[in-house]
């Protein structure tokens, strides 16, 4: 495996660009948006090219619909209830399936009472290209781990590249921020949804702008917008 | 494209492009994600002929529609005035199959993709117009793609000169209209070996034209093509540059 | 207008109770299950099916489905008897559609559906007769299983003379008309269609001559198919089996 | 009565079933087509003028299985206000319900919609081979409309050519009645009018409408790299692109349509398929001229 | 035997002497023609002779339980596999009939592990064996047999893919495996 850096990783690529000619022997680990055709590294979404520190090259694109990938954790929102599994939109090219035992502590008695139009925090269990996805609201030792239904708060979308931002280690300068001043929840799912809730309606919608406006800005800058938010917000309130 | 119609063109129009010169294409602009709701939009400019592209999914079809293996893409084209007819299905059917050609249909099988075409403003080149919204609506929806295409439609005027990119008037005086669109495909340099030139992917013709005009007009295309794919990657570059901190 | 003159002929040579030259072609077209050309004096229409095949998902009511196309250059005069033909053949392909699912069993039914489609390539008198039995035919040539072979005729009180199959310029007459579609088997009318007024006793002089005409018809349906089949059987003798795969 | 040869027959068909392009693949590979055809020829084409008695002119038109029934009626309209001298070319193509197992009756389909268009391109935008001039009866009076209509019977590839051949051979034997316009406004055929005026002159022959250019059309397809000539349905769902291409009596180029597709081209294909073309036209003009000439010797 | 063409609607023998069989129906005690075709006798052990019509000289063909198919896969979920039977035995048909694989079906031994998803994805060949008439709308199929199963599969690079075990195919492109119920070839 060679750990050189081709002049593409960090650029911007298109879909159909030849990246780099496929050696004869050795392993290239490929990820998403990429594929070999006919001896070369081939990109097939529009995005940045990145490579991991263990080699992997990927693409890191910005798109509204959600292809849905296991372990992604996602906001759906119900939309029917069919037989043992809710029905779950989640932005995704065919409805998830969220089985009602997902559910830490369900039983066949004690079902959760999800009704159409409410929201819910799960992870992608199954994803495959030809079949709905399916879901679940507990992790891999059976427990709620922070997944299940989100009461009241405010959903809004945006493309996945900020919710890759939003969700990434450490957290984003813009939530840090937000968070030295502000009481508020926040949840993001990697299919473009974001649900914050606060005490006050006043902060729900600041944070959600902060949130919003925050795709292309820097640490400073961000840290500014929050800055100038929180004024107008005192002064309006003064 | 309806160059039978309308008043004849003046003798000015004819004489001289005033602005620019036969084998010069007018100012493209490009608009990107300007529509909310859809997974992907553009809005292509060529001087003053502008057209909106939209695209949905892939997503959920009906049962009847769906394929098992592959991404079924329908195309839905509106004029700018009137209510859609026979010329609106022709340029539907080949849009369609041109996105069917540049889209990986396998990496979604059983949904669809909906492509809509609004026409803003016709001055000319409508269907090379909408086919460069619809590949930039592509890229910003995201939709995994093995190449893209550009599009340019050259005239054969009377008295057998040619022009590239020509606006209404220009068409309408014109003995011949093609357009073409090809396929465009970038390496960088550590795949320079893959270079190959723009390939034809469609073209469509209309009036009647030697042969040699014909080969001439699609040669004028394909040029014309590689100038449109530059500013196609720029465009694209601008609009995915805001993240690549 | 003198329709039959006094040595007994009609306008175009005919007898009174003589029907129109009647030729059958069976099977001309591929793609389809099964398929008929009926021409009838001058009458050309063309029937296919599909099926018995899986229903399409959404199913209608009625599994067989008959639709009787009336094309624009078939027929004489301008657009709007066109117009008027075409609403006279929905109507009775509502009717045929109804004759079918009496003559087909009902388990050939279940989960499938039938579809009939009739073109009219040229209109004479009798259309909806020549309609009727180029469907019947083409579901024969199909396979489908029928209790019977019927037929449609047609026929008119001319001048105070029954005449058996009009041609077009009889049938615009205001004169009695009849036409029906009869089951020789159990000797009963499927379907019975009359223009303009008449007296019983007329009526019955129709049905008799109808009656006689359809017999006359099914004869010679019955005689097509069975060659057809006869010939089948002889060119695909030696691949019996590669013959069946286009059933 | 050999059973083996029998089995493998059947094996091939269900191969066929099973894997249509590996199956058409092992045809291509030898340089033959399923139906026995080399590559690059068409298929046989027959033309059969005046099927349809009801209407002005009428041709049924087959290549192989493909069928298009062409047929003309005439109507009289007044004459648009912005062209007095002309008369009217309205083109239509209907789908047969029976044309194919997946068509269903009801509106017209966008296939159907999409030869329309292509006919009008071919037929009035691009070869003008109907100057529409000639179906002018009196200026500003009276003009003919020519209701062009086409029925695919049996869709089984290529339509663009069969429907174009159909329309054209249709037009070439359509013959306009002379007529005269009375002062009424009324439309008299004109040997009533001239015995009204001439009681003794002799009934014209009808004229035969001109045509201007005689466009024929050639759809070519691309499998695996090869050019294969005047496609099959089954055909058609293979190839990895088709180009329709369109010439006249005078060499000029009509129409190309490449409309997409799974496979580019370079300029010297488009030009392959131009060629073949032009050979295309040479075989079926020859058809054509001897169908008219035996329909006009008869009738 | 009788070799004798026959219509819709002919009376061909009195119906308390003779069964009725394929193409054929019972009407006012004879049993009648429903088909074009050829008039056949066979006697029966016993019982009845049974009358039968036979179109152009041959059985149609429909899917019998036990019979070899030739299947594509149209769709899959957790609990079955829908499918388009192409072929019966080794003769292909003309109109796809439908056909379901439920996850019971799929193979013989540890049935409750089978993941349909790593069994079967839409567009495999499969063949399998007919079960039952099943529902009204599909057959039953099984693929629970060694030799049965997937033949056929594209990865998803688009590649014929090469069985590497009984549960296993490599695309011979990119060398992914996938999963699939894979039929060992018999000779």
């Amino acid at each position: 495996m060679s750990a050189s850096h081709t002049s593409a990783v960090g650029k911007v690529v298109l879909p159909g660009d030849n990246l780099l000619s496929l050696p004869d022997q050795g392993v290239i680990r490929v990820g998403a948006g990429l594929r070999q055709s006919e001896g070369y590294l081939q990109s097939i979404k529009p995005g940045v090219l990145k490579q991991t520190k263990s080699g992997k090259y990927w693409i890191e694109g910005r798109q509204k619909r959600y292809i849905p990938a296991v372990d992604d954790v996602v906001v759906g929102v119900v939309s029917d209830r069919q037989g043992d599994n809710f029905a779950v939109d989640i932005n995704g090219p065919f409805p998830a399936a969220l089985p009602v035992l997902a559910f830490e502590g369900a039983t066949r008695r004690n079902r959760p009472n999800l009704q159409e139009g409410d929201l819910v925090y799960a992870r992608v269990t199954t994803a495959y290209r030809d079949a709905d996805p399916e879901l679940s609201c507990v992790d891999a030792s059976g427990k709620s781990a922070g997944f299940g239904p989100l009461k009241d708060g405010y959903l809004f979308t945006c493309t996945n590249a900020l919710c890759r931002q939003l969700l990434s280690s450490p957290p984003p300068a813009v939530l840090l921020a937000l968070g030295k001043s502000l009481q508020f929840e926040i949840v993001v799912g990697m299919n473009g949804r974001v649900w914050v809730n606060s005490p006050n309606c006043a902060t729900t919608v600041l944070v959600s702008n902060a949130v919003l406006n925050s795709e292309f800005l820097s640490q400073a800058q961000a840290e500014l917008l929050v800055k100038k938010l929180l004024a107008q917000v005192q002064q309006t309130q003064g | 494209m309806q160059p039978t119609a309308g008043p004849g063109p003046s003798s000015e129009a004819l004489a001289k492009r005033s602005d620019r010169t036969e084998l010069q294409l007018r100012v493209l602009t490009c608009e990107r994600s300007l529509l909310h709701r859809a997974d992907g939009s553009a809005k292509w400019s060529q001087g003053q002929t502008s057209v909106l592209a939209a695209i949905y999914g892939p997503r959920l079809t009906f049962a009847k529609k769906e394929h098992p293996e592959t991404c079924v893409v329908e195309v839905l084209v509106r004029p700018k005035t009137r209510l859609p007819g026979p010329t609106e299905r022709q340029t539907e059917s080949l849009i369609r199959q041109c996105v069917e050609g540049v889209v990986l249909t396998a990496m979604h099988p059983r949904t669809a993709i909906l492509v809509v075409i609004q026409v803003v403003q016709n001055d000319g080149c409508v269907m090379a117009c909408a086919l460069n919204a619809v590949a930039a609506a592509l890229v910003d929806a995201g939709i995994p793609m093995h190449q893209n295409f550009v599009s340019v439609t050259s005239a054969l005027m009377p008295g057998a000169s040619v022009v590239i990119d020509p606006d209404l008037a220009e068409e309408q005086a014109a003995e011949a209209l093609v357009c073409s669109a090809c396929t465009t495909c970038r390496s960088w340099p550590e795949a320079s070996a893959a270079q190959k030139g723009p390939a034809v992917l469609a073209v469509y013709t209309r009036g009647a034209m030697p042969v040699e005009d014909y080969l001439t007009l699609v040669e004028l295309n394909r040029q014309g093509c590689e100038r449109v794919a530059q500013f196609s990657v720029m465009a694209a570059e601008k609009s995915l540059v805001g993240k690549s901190r | 207008m003198e329709f039959v003159s006094p040595e007994g002929l009609r306008l175009d040579g005919r007898r009174p109770k003589e029907l129109r030259k009647l030729r059958i072609k069976l099977g001309s077209l591929d793609g389809t299950d099964g398929s008929a050309f009926v021409q009838l004096g001058n009458t050309k229409v063309l029937a296919a099916v599909f099926g018995p095949r899986g229903a399409p998902t959404g199913a209608r009511s009625s599994a067989i489905s008959c639709v009787i196309a009336v094309s624009a250059i078939s027929v004489q005069g301008d657009r709007r008897s066109k117009e008027r033909l075409g609403r006279q053949a929905t109507e009775f392909s509502r009717a045929l559609t109804n004759a079918m699912e009496q003559l087909v069993p009902a388990d050939i039914l279940k989960n499938a559906c039938i579809d009939v489609h009739v073109q009219v390539l040229q209109a004479d008198g009798g259309l909806f007769a020549a309609c009727a039995n180029a469907a019947l035919l083409a579901l024969a040539n199909a396979g489908v299983p029928l209790r019977d072979i019927c037929a449609a005729c047609h026929t008119g009180l001319l001048e105070s003379t029954a005449l058996v199959d009009l041609s077009a310029q009889e049938s615009m007459q205001q004169a009695p008309q009849a036409a029906i579609l009869y089951e020789c088997r159990t000797q009963s009318i499927a379907i019975m269609q009359t223009d303009n007024k008449m007296s019983t006793t007329a009526l019955e002089e129709l049905l008799e001559l109808a009656t006689e005409g359809c017999i006359a018809l099914v004869t010679a349906m019955r005689q097509a198919l069975i060659s057809s089949t006869v010939q089948q059987l002889s060119t695909s003798a030696p691949h019996a089996s590669a013959a069946q795969r286009r059933d | 009565m050999a059973a083996a040869e029998i089995t493998d027959s059947l094996e091939a068909d269900a191969f066929k079933k099973l894997y249509p392009d590996q199956f058409y693949a092992r045809f291509i590979a030898d340089g033959i087509r399923p139906d026995g055809r080399p590559l690059g020829r068409a298929r046989t084409a027959s033309i059969g003028l005046g099927a349809v008695s009801t209407a002005d002119s009428s041709a049924l038109v087959k290549f192989g299985n493909s069928t298009a029934l062409a047929g003309i009626k005439l109507e009289i309209m007044v004459p648009k206000d912005d062209t007095p001298n002309q008369g009217q070319l309205s083109i239509a193509v209907e789908m047969a319900p029976m044309c194919s197992p997946d068509m269903r009756p009801g509106r017209p389909s966008d296939a159907a919609q999409v030869l329309v268009e292509q006919l009008n391109n071919a037929l009035l935008a691009s070869a003008k081979a109907v100057n529409l001039d000639d179906l002018c009866i009196d200026p500003g009076k009276a003009a003919w409309v020519a209701y062009l209509d086409i029925y695919v019977l049996d869709s089984d590839g290529s339509l663009a050519d069969v429907t174009l051949l159909a329309a054209v051979a249709a037009l070439a034997t359509l013959r306009l009645p002379h007529v005269a316009v009375t002062d009424g406004g009324n439309v008299v055929p004109s040997s009533e009018a001239a015995e009204a005026a001439a009681p003794d002159e002799m009934a014209v022959e009808p004229t035969k409408l001109q045509l201007r250019s005689v466009p024929l059309a050639l759809t070519c397809g691309l499998y695996k790299d090869q050019l294969i000539v005047g496609l099959t349905a089954e055909e058609e769902a293979l190839v990895a692109t088709s180009v329709t291409t369109i010439v006249d009596d005078q060499g000029r180029l009509i129409g190309q349509l490449k409309a997409g597709g799974r496979a580019e081209m370079d300029i010297a294909r488009l030009q392959d398929c131009i060629e073949a073309a032009k050979l295309r036209y040479a075989e079926l003009a020859g058809i054509l001229q001897q169908a008219i000439t035996q329909y006009d010797g008869s009738g | 035997m009788s070799d004798q063409v026959v219509c819709p609607g002919d009376r061909l023998v009195s119906a308390a002497e003779y069964s009725a069989g394929h193409g054929t129906h019972v009407r006012d005690g004879y049993v009648c023609a429903s088909l074009v075709g050829v008039k056949q006798v066979t006697k029966t052990g016993g019982q009845k002779p049974l009358v039968e019509v036979i179109r152009r000289g041959s059985q149609p063909l429909v899917p019998k339980p036990g019979a070899a198919v030739t299947a594509k896969v149209t769709k899959v979920n957790p609990r079955l596999a829908s499918a388009e039977i192409l072929c019966i035995g080794t003769k292909p048909v003309d109109q796809p009939f439908n056909g379901i694989i439920r996850v019971q079906d799929v193979r013989a031994t540890e049935v409750d592990k089978v993941e349909m998803y790593s069994s079967f994805r839409p567009g495999d060949i499969v063949r399998a064996e007919v079960l039952s008439l099943g529902d009204s709308r599909s057959y039953y199929l099984s693929t629970a047999k060694n030799e049965l199963g997937v033949v056929y599969a594209k990865s998803v690079a688009g590649q014929p893919m090469v069985a590497i075990s009984w549960q296993e195919m490599q695309c011979p492109q990119t060398k992914a495996t996938e999963k699939r119920k894979v039929a060992k070839v018999t000779a």
